[in-house]
């Protein structure tokens, strides 16, 4: 079946039993950390950070976590050129040579630009790299079962295990959809594509739809309407990960912040 | 001969179509391997959807040990327990990603405790032979696989009847020999099995009795003597199975016990080594 | 059209979140209303949620010839109303964080209220204004405008957190619409067609199905 | 003999799993029946994927006429005329609401004008033996009916060859019956029809030639010598039809040609209605 590699990471990687609240401390601190830098150094400091516990701890292959990160900081990197590049200031004669590093018809970039671009993209990168490494280590089940811990998150949580279970199916089907597609020509031209497009929606919308309803008879069988899904067990907290964790984290706030 | 589970009369109307079922009589005995055949809509998952309460029959009744069931919150609770159904596509079954947490679902919804719900997966999972995929995610198995976690799902409900909708449909000749050994294992530990199939050759080689669906009504009897049954089975839309066709071909009578493998065949028509050119 | 992680300086990232919170909390009490009384529309939604998330990966053909994927917020609205929308786009935005690294978890909030909220509204508004206008013609404003919407809203959160250093706020809003305008207006074009094309598809499909979302 | 389609050294891998065809060889003779015989997972549906352009190779190619399939727009295009795949699942091949929507829907995006296009639906329909469907909606049909109407799509691209996946999984015997009429039809019509299956019995009876896929390889032969080979079908996880087992319980050779029915079998076993007591 078709696959997510960040899932099929998820499920793979020797820290996948751990109770979720452990990485959790540990992601979401070093998010926290990497949000709040004020120097770039705090945001390279927790890209290192998460890359050695993603592949020394999880033993995530060093070649996957590269290419997980990847995709947001190419995505990243392009959305700070919006940042980079401002209008040509109006009072360029104001302007110091030193404060305009380039100009291209109305468009330049200053060294106060430039410095909100890069700042950006350190912290981009850096906040990507903590959250990543949550979810390479914590298949979506197990993130949802802590969620619906959370008081007024149950319900959402319920739903979230449906759309996971329903995923790869649909994933699925719509491709096997497109390809059949293909193969009678339905990509030949434009206008004959944006056609198939419409016809690919709504045909995976009744394969979802009727997926649910034959699920819903299926289940009929299993336990009365209505009850819950439940969670998946993971293992019971340890203080003797969650301290050296926090420790870390701290460590690299520390570390970052007075550097 | 104790009847576990019975249609009585059982109707189901859809309207605007003609009768799926027209006032179907079937009696599961304890014990005793009954398969379901028909022609595709013949009314197979339709009766099976019934027996296992997932569907409300428009007249008629569906019997347990002799009592009517009641389509009540219940009753409907207390005949999951006794009678599970296993649906041809495993995906309209797995409600979890988790294979244990799956399994687990209808145990848990019992009420039992977390102790008494992990014997029961730990059992059902032995019993299919997939305790080894147990903490693995549904959609990186295999067809074959996720029909197996299914049944698993079940199983551990611990019901008295199972009821398999074409457990075999999909199945390649190994996974088909594999489900018939999980089927004894189920049946040493005291569970009735019924099954719908369009495979003659499985109905003749597995049933004890099977029952042929014509015209929203159930033909019940002997193997040996339905599947040999041409008129009988010309109105079904189906074939007499190979076994049958050989021993006719032969002009042979169907000897008591009829002959299943190509052995036992052979050894109806008579035949010794010696006698061949 | 997803805010990538840590994008946003943390103050803003927080302000989002804090203003998504209502439009999230409202979705999910109109959807425990919903399943208290139909159990089974759990996986409705569920299923709903899959179809959206699948739907993002739909490679749209675009004029422009770049390829791009359809936010499918507007016909979300119209078939099932903007706070269902709201909370089922909470959830597809976190599957999209942590399963294709797409968006965020500090920058959801801020993404929630671009695709989940101002998207749907403004598609839905638009579909229940043109009610008397020929149904396609309704579909096409709704889709369109709601794919519209969704960037003008994410154009404004970048321009708040990032305001020109000259012009400030205003002038990097200009910018940034116009820098996403060259993307989006035929996308939103594109959409709009193809939703039509799909409305049209689904209701001649699945008719009886749709029925008890009152479409 | 002529090479009409064919696969050359063909290796289909998915990173991190072991490779799924490897360097497999196949050629089909344009109107010889090949059946592709497999277990779950050998690798038969990717095979077909490959000869049908869906799936670029990882190294190979795929020969058509004996010149190699380009993946290009065009290149494709052009295979697509040529070659068309049903799946297994109807649902995954069917676009439109109703049946001659999605049967038109390859003929319309040929660019054909709107004349041609219903000739080749009309067409696409009575081969099918379905013009009584035509304005229906898909959603209402049954599972049979529906693999008709897929396979319709793909005759009414006008194909020389047509790969058929599992044509018969879920098919009622009389569903079989039909389906390998409509092939004879085809086949009058000048279509070369290969298949892929799990019923042996049916390869037995229908092929010319049969592949069985091992270890990412196909091993390729007459029926009546491959289907009685039970070294190569343990490999393969398979079993001999039932009237290889027959023929072998009975101690006697295989002729040529081989018996297919029970008459045949019974034939060529020498059997007299009078040697049987």
């Amino acid at each position: 079946m078709a696959g997510l590699s960040l899932d099929d990471t998820a499920w793979t990687n020797r820290w996948r039993h751990r109770s979720v609240a452990e990485k959790s401390v540990l992601s979401l601190g070093l998010l926290l950390v990497a949000v709040t830098a004020r120097t770039p150094v705090t945001g390279l400091l927790v890209v290192v950070v998460a890359t050695a516990v993603a592949c020394l701890g999880a033993r995530i292959p060093v070649g996957t976590w590269v290419r997980v990160l990847l995709a947001p900081a190419s995505f990243v990197l392009l959305g700070v050129v919006g940042i980079a590049v401002t209008l040509t200031p109006s009072s360029t004669a104001g302007s110091s040579a030193a404060e305009v590093w380039w100009t291209g018809g109305p468009f330049a970039v200053t060294a106060v630009s430039a410095a909100q671009a890069g700042e950006t993209a350190v912290r981009a990168i850096a906040g990507a790299s903590a959250v990543m490494l949550l979810a390479c280590t914590t298949p979506m089940p197990y993130l949802l079962g802590a969620l619906s811990r959370v008081p007024g998150f149950a319900t959402l949580a319920e739903i979230g295990g449906v759309v996971y279970r329903m995923l790869f199916g649909l994933l699925h089907a719509q491709a096997r959809v497109r390809e059949s597609q293909a193969a009678r020509l339905g990509f030949r031209t434009p206008s004959v594509a944006r056609r198939s497009i419409g016809l690919l929606a709504a045909t995976t919308l009744v394969r979802a739809w009727t997926g649910a309803r034959r699920l819903e008879e299926g289940l009929a069988g299993r336990a009365p309407a209505g009850v819950p899904f439940g969670a998946p067990a993971t293992d019971a907290l340890r203080w003797a990960f969650v301290v050296p964790a926090a420790v870390v984290v701290l460590a690299t706030g520390v570390v970052g912040w007075f550097a | 001969m104790r009847a576990l589970l019975a249609a009585a009369g059982v109707v189901v109307d859809h309207p605007g179509s003609p009768r799926v079922l027209d006032g179907l009589d079937l009696t599961l005995i304890a014990g005793r391997r009954l398969a379901l055949l028909g022609a595709n809509g013949a009314g197979k998952s339709t009766l099976l959807r019934c027996l296992s309460g997932a569907l409300r029959p428009s007249s008629g009744a569906v019997l347990v040990d002799g009592e009517p069931l009641r389509h009540d919150r219940r009753g409907l609770a207390r005949h999951r327990q006794t009678v599970q159904l296993v649906l041809q596509d495993p995906d309209d079954q797995i409600v979890a990603s988790e294979v244990r947490h799956d399994v687990a679902y209808g145990p848990t919804n019992l009420g039992l405790d977390a102790a008494e719900v992990a014997t029961r997966v730990d059992h059902a999972l032995d019993a299919l032979g997939i305790a080894d995929l147990a903490r693995r995610p549904v959609h990186h198995l295999s067809f074959g696989q996720r029909k197996r976690v299914a049944l698993a799902g079940a199983v551990a409900m611990a019901p008295r009847v199972l009821l398999l909708d074409e457990p075999t449909a999909g199945l390649d000749p190994a996974g088909t020999v594999a489900l018939l050994e999980t089927i004894e294992v189920l049946e040493a530990r005291g569970v009735t099995v019924a099954l719908s199939t369009h495979d003659l050759d499985l109905a003749w080689r597995w049933a004890d009795e099977v029952a042929v669906l014509v015209g929203g009504r159930a033909v019940v009897g002997d193997p040996g003597v339905l599947l040999a049954d041409d008129d009988l089975l010309r109105q079904a839309a189906l074939a007499s199975p190979w076994q049958a066709r050989v021993l006719r071909a032969a002009g042979a009578a169907i000897p008591t016990p009829r002959p299943r493998d190509a052995e036992d065949v052979v050894a109806a028509l008579g035949i010794r080594e010696s006698a061949i050119g | 059209m997803h805010i990538a992680e840590g994008f946003l300086p943390p103050l803003h990232a927080a302000a989002w979140t804090a203003a998504a919170v209502p439009f999230v909390a409202h979705g999910v009490r109109e959807i425990k209303r919903t399943t208290a009384t139909h159990p089974e529309s759990k996986l409705l939604l569920g299923a709903v949620g899959a179809y959206s998330f699948v739907l993002s990966a739909i490679k749209l053909p675009s004029v422009t010839g770049s390829s791009s994927h359809p936010t499918g917020t507007g016909e979300g609205a119209i078939l099932f109303r903007p706070p269902v929308m709201a909370a089922l786009g909470s959830v597809v935005l976190l599957f999209q964080a942590l399963l294709l690294a797409h968006g965020g978890l500090t920058t959801l909030g801020a993404n929630i209220m671009s695709m989940a909220v101002a998207g749907p509204w403004a598609g839905y508004g638009v579909y229940r204004l043109l009610r008397f206008a020929p149904w396609s013609v309704a579909i096409f404003c709704a889709v369109a405008v709601a794919d519209l919407a969704t960037y003008v809203m994410t154009s404004t959160q970048l321009a708040l957190a990032f305001p020109d250093p000259q012009g400030g706020f205003l002038a990097s809003w200009e910018r940034f619409l116009g820098l996403f305008a060259l993307t989006q207006i035929p996308l939103a074009i594109v959409e709009g067609l193809v939703g039509v094309l799909l409305m049209n598809a689904l209701r001649s499909w699945a008719g009886p199905e749709l029925r008890g979302l009152g479409f």
